[in-house]
């Protein structure tokens, strides 16, 4: 593998742009850094020295048996958890474990949850409201009026996501399938610059699915975007590169096609 | 097994469930399918005596299960894996299994039965963590494994292979193959599992041939439906719109009611 | 402006004192008898009248003059209504079993209204508990001697002395001796002979005696003009070694106390608490009702005393299973009636129960007044343990630790060993789940409810011998109650435990410095901070699902 | 565009708000202009009584609304509600204490008298200033905002929640009550604040005073409840329910969930502050036990009561159970509580959403 | 119409339903015997139960709702300091009057309200006069509640125990909250500080529900009456009934009456409080009395007047004399307060009080302690020409009236 290359700490101070701190900078092409990263839960390691890099702009695929530590690694992305060493940067400067979860959000790196979390009580057009993009601060919330441009953004994505008929039913009565979809759009709501995606098809019919892969393919590029998904289907559908989790580290990395020729992966992961 | 007639189910005014009809028969597999939102889950849940229905009848066995509750279902012998797992997130592992037990007893079941390990042996693992710590898939393992302690005679999945990875074949096969022998049927199975590329499918369909279990699945997925299950049944907006042995199950009718 | 003077006070009207005078003579004239005279004016007499009588009883000699005067001093002793006959009486079940005072006879049974009560005061009391240890010295029963003798040490004079010394030579139980040996060492120390009151001083700073401790501690003092009272520079700085060796005995001691009466508080706090650890940590009902749960066992103890009034030392045993079937069941009823259409809003119990508690004072209030009802003490449960002069532990409060320890490990062993403690949790957890996975749901949580409510009544029983049985008693320790399960850490048994007993040490190792009100406020605020912190208590409940 | 706001402030969508909001104008106007016109024989005279009683409900009202905020938009079960209004409360007692000045019964013209029979020589610093009304008046706002502002951000910033904030809510109040009823903080100790004489130098005893008051609070109560909604519909209001709904995700939204709590928070302290200070010149007296827990519990009830998250409805129940107590300890002084104990549970039991959400059903059904 | 009422207002609720019910009763009872003996003025008395629910702006307001709308002649009721503080300024302004029956600090004297319960010089200096001359005590415990009563009582004991030479460190001062149970510590600390040699007695001024745990504690540690004995102000009869007495027989207490007084009009009013409570075993105790002393005085007052109008009976009942239970004629003095008798009891096993000790006159209730500088040079008197509830003979004015 070609770690040591890219190791941020092996780039030279000087070689290095002047970027403001704070401010992303994706220079090296990078957007996503995790080098080292354990995570362990009354002893048991859910990441065990992990190092993962995502490039600006692209579409990865993170497969791996259950529990083999991908959603532990989108908290621990998101600042949800903080892992017990390791360093997970946001393009060169931006050092993700020095935040929280807002500010983590705030940067732009978002999140569909595994289990989906719509907010049971507002409407699902209030829910796509919430997500939008905008200051996210107490004051200018107070203020905070929704333009006709606002409502244009929120229509869109509620055709995208199909749920225009159901704008203004309270989120807590959706069906499964349509919560997944809703948080997909709280997603796109958020314009983020890294999407984390976890398992966004558990629970929708064929064609869904394939909207779904359509979906996520269109916004790569635009988004780098990481899906967590079991259906392999699916994965195969928009997969560029995938990478392998097991036991808290990477297995392997490599194209769908070498993964699933893999004999490690098909061992731990696909079977025969 | 399970027989319901001209069902309706509202959620306060909004009418769910029309007049709906299904039918289970003993030993038989029978996918409900149908696209998001059209009441698969409703369904589910109306038979579990989860949700309380308006009209119509459910009979179970021959009993009406309408004046029964909840937990007087799970005794006859329904179990119940739902839509996004529901475990106990602050029991462990084994606590959550040891939940069926008290349902479990009238079949002289005492402790939670080791077979549950063989087809799950994640579980045996994680024995003592605490449920709501397991990744998504463990959970959903721990689900069905738990439904299995109290025995059923019925099995109600609700999309259960949501989030599980798809391997776990080769090691559930052994399994089988023991539990098979165990019960004196000498079914080659082991080819069978060899050849099926999805674990759980498997395991469901062995579930459902050797312990004679009858399973009413709720699954999107046409491949795997078409794989365990011998029955369908679709629903559209709340109706059952079409059903039949499952070779039936033609192009038209997905295009017309499985697509969006 | 004031005009208090003394008026018609018992002790200073000479002319009073000189008529008795005159009739005790007369008396004596008439009655040859010193012993049944001196009876008789004991019964019939004023209050001056019966401390002379007193007086000659105790030099009569008579056999019965000790437990005559023995009953006098604990209250015993009776005049018959009718005939002026002194009789010494004991409550018994129907009435009071009399015996009559000057031969010891039984008279049989009797009503209460038969007799009348010879009362004594203060002054009266203390010269009589002189007499009796007097008396005492002679007994055959050496814990009797030991407490005759520890009760003359603050109060020996050179006729006590006198008789010590003679009764030393004849004594042979070494704990007596050893607290004669004490009383002479005291003696001692006055004595004009320097090297007798050095000895004196080796010998006392070996004894755990407060009264040892307060005449070494004049011999170091300064009068007010900064002279030192005592001249002698050598007993001084003996005085001051020894005080220094009682010194740090006592400050262990002292220690030790604190400790117990934190463990003692720590121990009401967890019993209070421990109930609510169930239906509000384990159940999430916010429980306001709860107080008066415990309220209902403590009147349960009451009622259980009103129902056995002879054997108090059992009736408060029996109140205990009593009171937890009592406050079970009302927890039952209004679980069934009433929260569980609440379950999946916690918040509203908090209304629920608000009312129901309202309802319970009230109720209390009309059935047995708002005022409060007294229970009684068992014997074994008063007084205390008298480790030494510095260390006394309170037996009450002994037995309540104990007691809330058995409590704590019997709902331990429930909740851990049995079905009922697994299913409650996963009813709290996952109710519908629950009810699928076959649990019945509505008898777990009436019967969960019903152990908390019951463990609530037990702690009731326990309260009953610490503080008021009336309407309030729910109310003043509610609070106090949540804060502790919170402290602990919510659902989690141990946490509880914990948490009761640390806020109880905390308090009171702040208390001597700070006083009551602000070591309670202290302990207030370092639970707040505390809370900063641990955001989920002393043993968080851990893992993803809680963090959520 | 803007009058179309100012519409909008006014009437909501929502029919009972608007009832209860006219309703509540219509009663400040009419009670004193019934006070004005009619004679005081005559029975449309509303009674310094009347009005003094009708002015402590709004006070009333106006904590209740308070908590409604905190509680039914926010999802925090403030148990310590009472202490800003008492704080409030004794902003403005101070104030009142100072103005005696020379007629207190021992004529001590800076100290108040409960201070010159404890043999206190001088005034404490922080009485300073609240002889002045221009320095009273902030600290109205300000005693109970900076409390709730501290204790806010601790909390909050340390993701305390449900019932653990709860109860440090209820710690807090119980250590001021502790704290007030200790002579040594020179407030009064447990008889607190009284015999108030005037208030910017009006007679505080007088019918005129006492109709001000009223229409004071009657306006103060109108003005926060249309504050409240306004901000229950902005998108503050908005985040906030989300955040009781779901604390954790929305901080994943990039939400800085703390601040929102605790501007909420402070804000509805600084209310229950204003509610405190009306309410003690028409009561007359203020004391440690407006700290006790228990009265903060009262508070939640009034608002479960009423229904919690509809702003009306904390007025509604404030209002009504206030009002039955009054009646209920004159009609029924020996058994009033259990017919009080028996509302809640009925009321909680038959109407979870309270009176707000009975109404709001009846609504529904005669349009179905 | 016709009658007249009366208002009670006592709490039958929250904390001190527990001591202001029997007054409730007591009232009802005693407006019942008037009415038996054909009413007042001709009219039958009614009365007017309120429940003040133990909050203390609610006794305002009740005191409001009884003048205005009940139109009352007169109020009995109040326990706490703080209950009355804030009926106080509603009385006033609406020119009431009410009869407070209640030991209490002192240091107050209203136009419109009349202290039938004892002042500071009628109950705990001549407790302490006692405690010095006949048990000799030498060192002291003040404990008490924080409260005013406690406070100002312990103010004027210190300052009067300095008086009488006793030493700074010989006295020891102790406040606990409300309801405080737990006296574990606290009466350890009395026991050290007893066992210092001198003999040392303690002044309770310890409120209401408090009292039970700390004798509980007292007995339970092994403090004897006969080492260091306990006088209490605020324990009667009442308060006994709900306690072991085992332990606490030989503590005493100070106070006006006592039902174990042996005079036959006490006889006949404890048989009527029983035939009225229909119980047997209640008992009575002193603010029962300061209600029949009060009560006696406002009838004999308006009798006097001719009419219930508050100004003129405020006019009449000065000087208006009633018998007291204890055998004595109390009166009532222009400073409205009552003339008093001073007993010290022996608690005795069946919770009666052995009176030990008992003042020869009548000692009348001194508004204005002597023991306080600030109030030494204030007095009260509501005849002409002073008319004034604290005056300052210093400065001959008239302060803090609200009339
Ligand atoms: N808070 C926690 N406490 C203890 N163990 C935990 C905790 N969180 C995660 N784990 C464990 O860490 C491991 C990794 O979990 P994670 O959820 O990341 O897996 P995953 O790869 O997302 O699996 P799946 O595909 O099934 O969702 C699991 O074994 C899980 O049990
Ligand atoms: N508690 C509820 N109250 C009101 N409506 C509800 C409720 N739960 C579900 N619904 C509605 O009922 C319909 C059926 O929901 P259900 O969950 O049964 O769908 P489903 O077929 O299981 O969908 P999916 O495949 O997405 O799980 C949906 O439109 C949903 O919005
Ligand atoms: N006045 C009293 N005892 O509060
Ligand atoms: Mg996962
Ligand atoms: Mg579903």
């Amino acid at each position: 593998m070609n770690k040591p290359l890219m190791d941020r700490y092996k780039t030279f101070d000087f070689v290095r742009k002047p970027v403001k701190p704070g401010e992303l900078d994706v220079s090296h092409k990078t957007i996503l850094y995790l080098e080292d990263v354990s995570v362990s839960f009354d002893g048991f390691k859910a990441l065990n020295n992990l190092s993962l890099y995502i490039d600006n702009g692209e579409l990865r695929c993170l497969i791996g048996p259950n529990g083999a530590g991908k959603t532990t690694l989108m908290d621990v992305i998101t600042g949800k958890t903080k892992p017990d060493s390791g360093s997970v940067f946001f393009g060169q400067t931006i050092d993700l474990l020095e935040m929280d979860e807002p500010a983590i959000a705030q940067a732009g790196i978002c999140r569909k949850f595994q289990k989906p979390s719509v907010f049971e009580n507002l409407s699902v057009f209030e829910n796509l409201e919430l997500a939008m993009k905008a200051d996210k601060g107490a004051w200018p919330a107070l203020f905070a009026r929704l333009n006709g441009e606002h409502r244009d953004r929120i229509e869109e994505v509620l055709t995208t996501i199909g749920l225009t008929e159901h704008s203004a039913q309270q989120a807590g009565i959706l069906s499964h399938g349509q919560k997944q979809w809703l948080e997909i759009g709280m997603l796109l709501m958020q314009e983020p610059k890294v999407m984390l995606v976890d398992e966004p098809v558990a629970g929708m019919t064929h064609q869904e699915i394939d909207r779904t892969a359509e979906l996520l393919l269109s916004l790569q590029g635009k988004h780098s975007i990481v899906v967590v998904e079991h259906d392999m289907e699916f994965v195969r559908s928009i997969a560029r590169k995938v990478t392998v989790l097991h036991e808290g580290s990477v297995l392997t990395e490599g194209t769908m096609d070498e993964v699933q020729n893999d004999p490690r992966v098909i061992q731990v992961y696909l079977g025969d | 097994m399970l027989n319901i007639n001209s069902l309706n189910q509202y959620y306060r005014e909004s009418h769910t469930l029309w007049d709906l009809q299904l039918s289970v028969p003993e030993g038989g597999c029978v996918c409900l399918m149908g696209r998001n939102g059209v009441g698969k889950t409703t369904l589910l849940k109306c038979i579990m005596g989860l949700i309380p229905v308006r009209s119509g009848e459910m009979l179970f066995d021959g009993v009406d299960l309408a004046p029964l509750k909840s937990e007087q279902r799970a005794e006859l012998g329904i179990g119940f894996v739902p839509q996004g797992r529901e475990i106990f997130p602050l029991l462990t592992v084994e606590e959550n299994l040891k939940i069926g037990l008290r349902a479990a007893r009238r079949h002289g079941i005492k402790k939670v039965p080791e077979h549950i390990f063989e087809i799950f042996p994640v579980l045996k693992q994680m024995l003592g963590r605490r449920g709501g710590d397991l990744s998504g898939g463990q959970q959903q393992q721990l689900a069905i494994g738990r439904a299995l302690v109290l025995n059923p005679r019925l099995l109600i999945l609700d999309e259960p292979t949501e989030g599980i990875q798809p391997n776990i074949v080769s090691e559930i096969g052994d399994v089988i193959i023991r539990l098979n022998k165990a019960k004196g049927i000498k079914t080659p199975l082991v080819k069978e599992a060899a050849e099926v590329k999805n674990e759980v499918r498997e395991a469901i369909k062995i579930i459902n041939r050797e312990m004679g279990v009858t399973v009413l699945l709720v699954e999107q997925k046409l491949p795997f439906a078409r794989k365990v299950a011998d029955r369908f049944c679709i629903l559209e907006r709340g109706r059952s719109v079409a059903s039949g042995g499952m070779d039936e199950l033609d192009e038209t009718k997905v295009k017309r009611y499985l697509t969006v | 402006m004031l005009c208090v003077r003394p008026g018609i006070a018992l002790d200073e009207s000479t002319a009073e004192t000189a008529e008795s005078q005159e009739v005790s003579e007369q008396q004596a004239e008439t009655v040859l008898d010193p012993f049944a005279d001196a009876l008789a004016r004991l019964i019939s007499g004023s209050m001056k009248e019966r401390e002379q009588a007193s007086e000659q009883l105790s030099v009569t000699g008579h056999p019965e003059a000790l437990p005559v005067l023995e009953a006098l001093l604990d209250g015993r002793l009776y005049a018959l209504r009718d005939k002026q006959t002194a009789v010494i009486a004991t409550e018994s079940g129907q009435g009071y079993r009399i015996a009559e005072a000057s031969t010891g006879a039984d008279l049989g049974l009797i009503e209460r209204s038969d007799l009348s009560k010879v009362n004594i005061t203060n002054s009266l009391r203390t010269k009589l508990r002189k007499k009796i240890s007097l008396l005492q010295l002679q007994s055959d029963d050496a814990s009797v001697r030991l407490s005759a003798v520890n009760a003359m040490v603050k109060t020996a004079d050179a006729k006590t002395l006198e008789l010590l010394k003679e009764y030393e030579s004849t004594e042979s139980d070494e704990d007596v001796l050893s607290s004669m040996r004490l009383i002479f060492a005291l003696n001692d120390l006055q004595n004009n002979d320097k090297s007798v009151r050095l000895d004196a001083m080796d010998t006392l700073k070996e004894y755990n005696s407060l009264e040892a401790y307060n005449r070494l501690s004049v011999l170091v003092e300064k009068d007010s003009a900064g002279n030192f009272i005592e001249q002698d520079v050598e007993v001084r700085k003996k005085a001051q070694s020894a005080l220094k060796k009682i010194e740090a005995r006592l400050q262990f001691y002292n220690s030790v106390e604190t400790m117990f009466f934190g463990l003692s508080l720590g121990a009401v706090l967890v019993l209070a608490a421990i109930g609510l650890a169930i239906t509000f940590g384990v159940m999430g009902v916010i429980n306001m009702a709860h107080g008066e749960l415990m309220m209902l066992g403590a009147y349960t103890t009451y009622v259980m005393q009103q129902i056995m009034p002879n054997h108090i030392g059992l009736s408060v045993i029996l109140a205990i299973p009593a009171a937890f079937m009592i406050s079970a069941l009302v927890g039952v009823a209004i679980e069934r009636g009433i929260i569980r259409f609440l379950y999946g809003r916690p918040l509203e119990t908090l209304l629920a129960t608000f009312g129901i508690s309202l309802f319970l004072q009230q109720t209390v209030r009309s059935i047995f007044s708002p005022l409060n009802r007294s229970v009684t003490t068992p014997e074994w449960m008063s007084g205390s343990w008298q480790i030494n002069d510095f260390l006394s532990l309170t037996w009450n409060r002994f037995y309540i630790v104990l007691f809330c320890l058995l409590v704590f490990a019997a709902l331990l062993q429930i909740l851990k060993k049995t079905r009922l403690g697994l299913e409650v949790r996963a009813v709290a957890q996952n109710r519908n789940m629950a009810k699928a996975m076959g649990i019945p749901t509505a008898r777990v949580d009436a019967m969960t409810f019903g152990l908390g409510s019951g463990i609530a009544g037990v702690a009731g029983v326990a309260l009953s011998q610490i503080t008021n049985v009336g309407p309030n008693l729910g109310q003043s320790y509610i609070v106090d109650s949540f804060m502790v399960v919170v402290f602990g850490g919510v659902g989690n048994l141990w946490g509880t435990l914990v948490a009761g007993f640390s806020l109880g040490i905390a308090n009171k190792m702040l208390e001597p410095h700070a006083g009551a009100v602000l070591a309670k406020i202290l302990v207030l605020v370092f639970i707040i901070l505390f809370i900063q912190k641990r955001p989920r208590g002393l043993f968080p409940q851990k893992g993803r699902a809680a963090e959520a | 565009m803007k009058s179309l706001f100012l519409g909008s402030l006014f009437f909501s969508n929502d029919k009972t708000a608007n009832v209860v909001l006219f309703s509540l104008i219509a009663l400040i106007v009419l009670v004193p202009l019934c006070n004005a016109i009619f004679p005081s024989a005559s029975a449309l005279h509303f009674s310094a009584y009347t009005v003094s009683l009708l002015g402590k409900y709004l006070t009333f009202a106006l904590l209740g609304l308070s908590l409604d905020l905190v509680w039914g938009y926010c999802g925090i079960l403030a148990l310590g509600h009472g202490a800003f209004f008492a704080l409030g409360g004794y902003s403005m007692g101070m104030y009142l204490m100072r103005q005696i000045g020379e007629r207190g019964v021992y004529g001590d013209p800076v100290l108040p008298d409960f201070m010159v029979f404890l043999d206190w020589k001088e005034l404490p610093w922080y009485w300073y200033g609240f002889d002045q009304f221009w320095f009273a008046l902030p600290m109205v706002f300000l005693a109970p905002g900076v409390l709730a502002f501290v204790f806010g951000w601790l909390a909050f910033r340390s993701r305390v929640t449900g019932v653990y904030l709860s109860i440090i809510t209820q710690a807090l109040t119980y250590a001021l009550m502790l704290a007030f009823f200790r002579n040594e903080m020179g407030f009064g100790g447990n008889n607190g604040l009284t015999d108030f004489k005037d208030i910017l130098g009006f007679n505080i005893q007088s019918e005129a005073v006492r109709v001000a008051l009223f229409m004071i609070s009657g306006l103060a109560l109108i003005g926060a409840f249309l504050l409240s909604r306004w901000i229950s519909c902005t998108k503050l209001g908005r985040v906030v329910t989300a955040v009781r709904d779901h604390e954790a995700r929305v901080r994943f939204l990039g939400y800085r969930v703390e601040m929102f709590k605790l501007w909420i928070f402070v804000f509805a302290a600084m209310l229950a502050g204003l509610a405190g200070a009306l309410y003690v010149p028409q009561v007359g007296i203020i004391n440690p036990s407006e700290f006790s827990p228990l009265n903060s519990l009262e508070i939640v009830v009034w608002v479960a009561i009423g229904g919690r998250g509809t702003l009306y409805g904390a007025i509604i129940g404030a209002m009504l159970v206030n009002y039955g107590k009054t009646v209920l300890t004159g009609l029924l002084p020996e058994i009033w509580l259990f017919t009080l104990g028996a509302t809640f549970v009925l009321v909680t039991v038959f109407m979870p959403n309270g009176l707000a959400g009975l109404l709001l059903k009846k609504r529904e059904e005669m349009h179905t | 119409e016709d009658t007249i009422k009366v208002g009670v207002l006592h709490s039958l609720s929250g904390t001190m339903a527990i001591s202001e019910t029997t007054l409730k009763d007591t009232m009802l009872m005693l407006i019942e015997e008037q009415n038996k003996k054909g009413g007042l003025l001709g009219k039958k008395l009614e009365p007017v139960v309120v429940d003040p629910a133990s909050n203390w702006p609610l006794f305002a307001e009740k005191a409001r709702e009884l003048l205005t709308k009940d139109k009352v002649a007169a109020i009995f009721g109040c326990w706490t300091s703080v209950s009355r503080k804030s009926v106080l300024p509603v009385v006033e302004e609406l020119n009431g009057l009410l009869f407070y029956p209640v030991q209490y600090e002192g240091e107050e004297s209203s136009k419109n309200v009349f202290y039938t319960g004892a002042a500071p010089n009628q109950q705990a200096i001549p407790a302490v006069d006692y405690l010095m001359s006949d048990f000799g005590a030498e060192r002291w415990v003040l404990a008490g509640t924080d409260y005013v009563y406690p406070r100002t009582t312990n103010k004027i004991l210190e300052a009067y125990l300095k008086a009488k030479g006793v030493d700074e460190k010989d006295i020891m001062i102790n406040y606990t909250p409300f309801g405080h149970s737990d006296w574990q510590s606290i009466v350890s600390d009395i026991k050290k500080f007893g066992s210092a040699g001198k003999k040392t007695a303690v002044v309770s001024t310890i409120n209401g529900d408090a009292n039970i745990p700390f004798y509980k504690e007292l007995g339970n540690q092994g403090v004897s009456a006969e080492d260091i004995p306990v006088v209490a102000f605020s324990v009667g009869e009442e308060e006994l009934s709900g306690i072991d007495t085992k332990p606490l027989v030989g503590h005493l207490a100070a106070w006006n009456y006592f039902m174990s007084v042996d005079t036959t009009k006490n006889a006949a009013f404890i048989k009527q409080w029983h035939e009225f409570i229909k119980n047997p075993k209640r008992v009575t105790n002193d603010p029962m009395e300061a209600h029949y002393i009060g009560f006696n005085m406002w009838v004999k007052a308006v009798e006097k007047a001719g009419t219930t109008d508050p100004d003129a009976v405020q006019k009449a009942i000065i000087g208006v004399e009633a018998p007291n239970l204890t055998g004595g004629i109390s009166k009532m003095l222009p400073n409205h307060h009552i003339t008093k008798p001073v007993l010290i009891g022996e608690i005795q096993e069946d919770g009666q009080f052995l009176t030990v000790w008992q003042t020869n006159k009548l000692v009348p209730g001194d508004a204005w302690s002597d023991y306080l500088p600030e109030s030494k040079p204030i007095i009260a008197d509501w005849t002409p020409p002073i008319m004034c509830g604290n005056f300052n003979t210093e400065t001959k004015k008239c302060s803090g009236q609200n009339y």
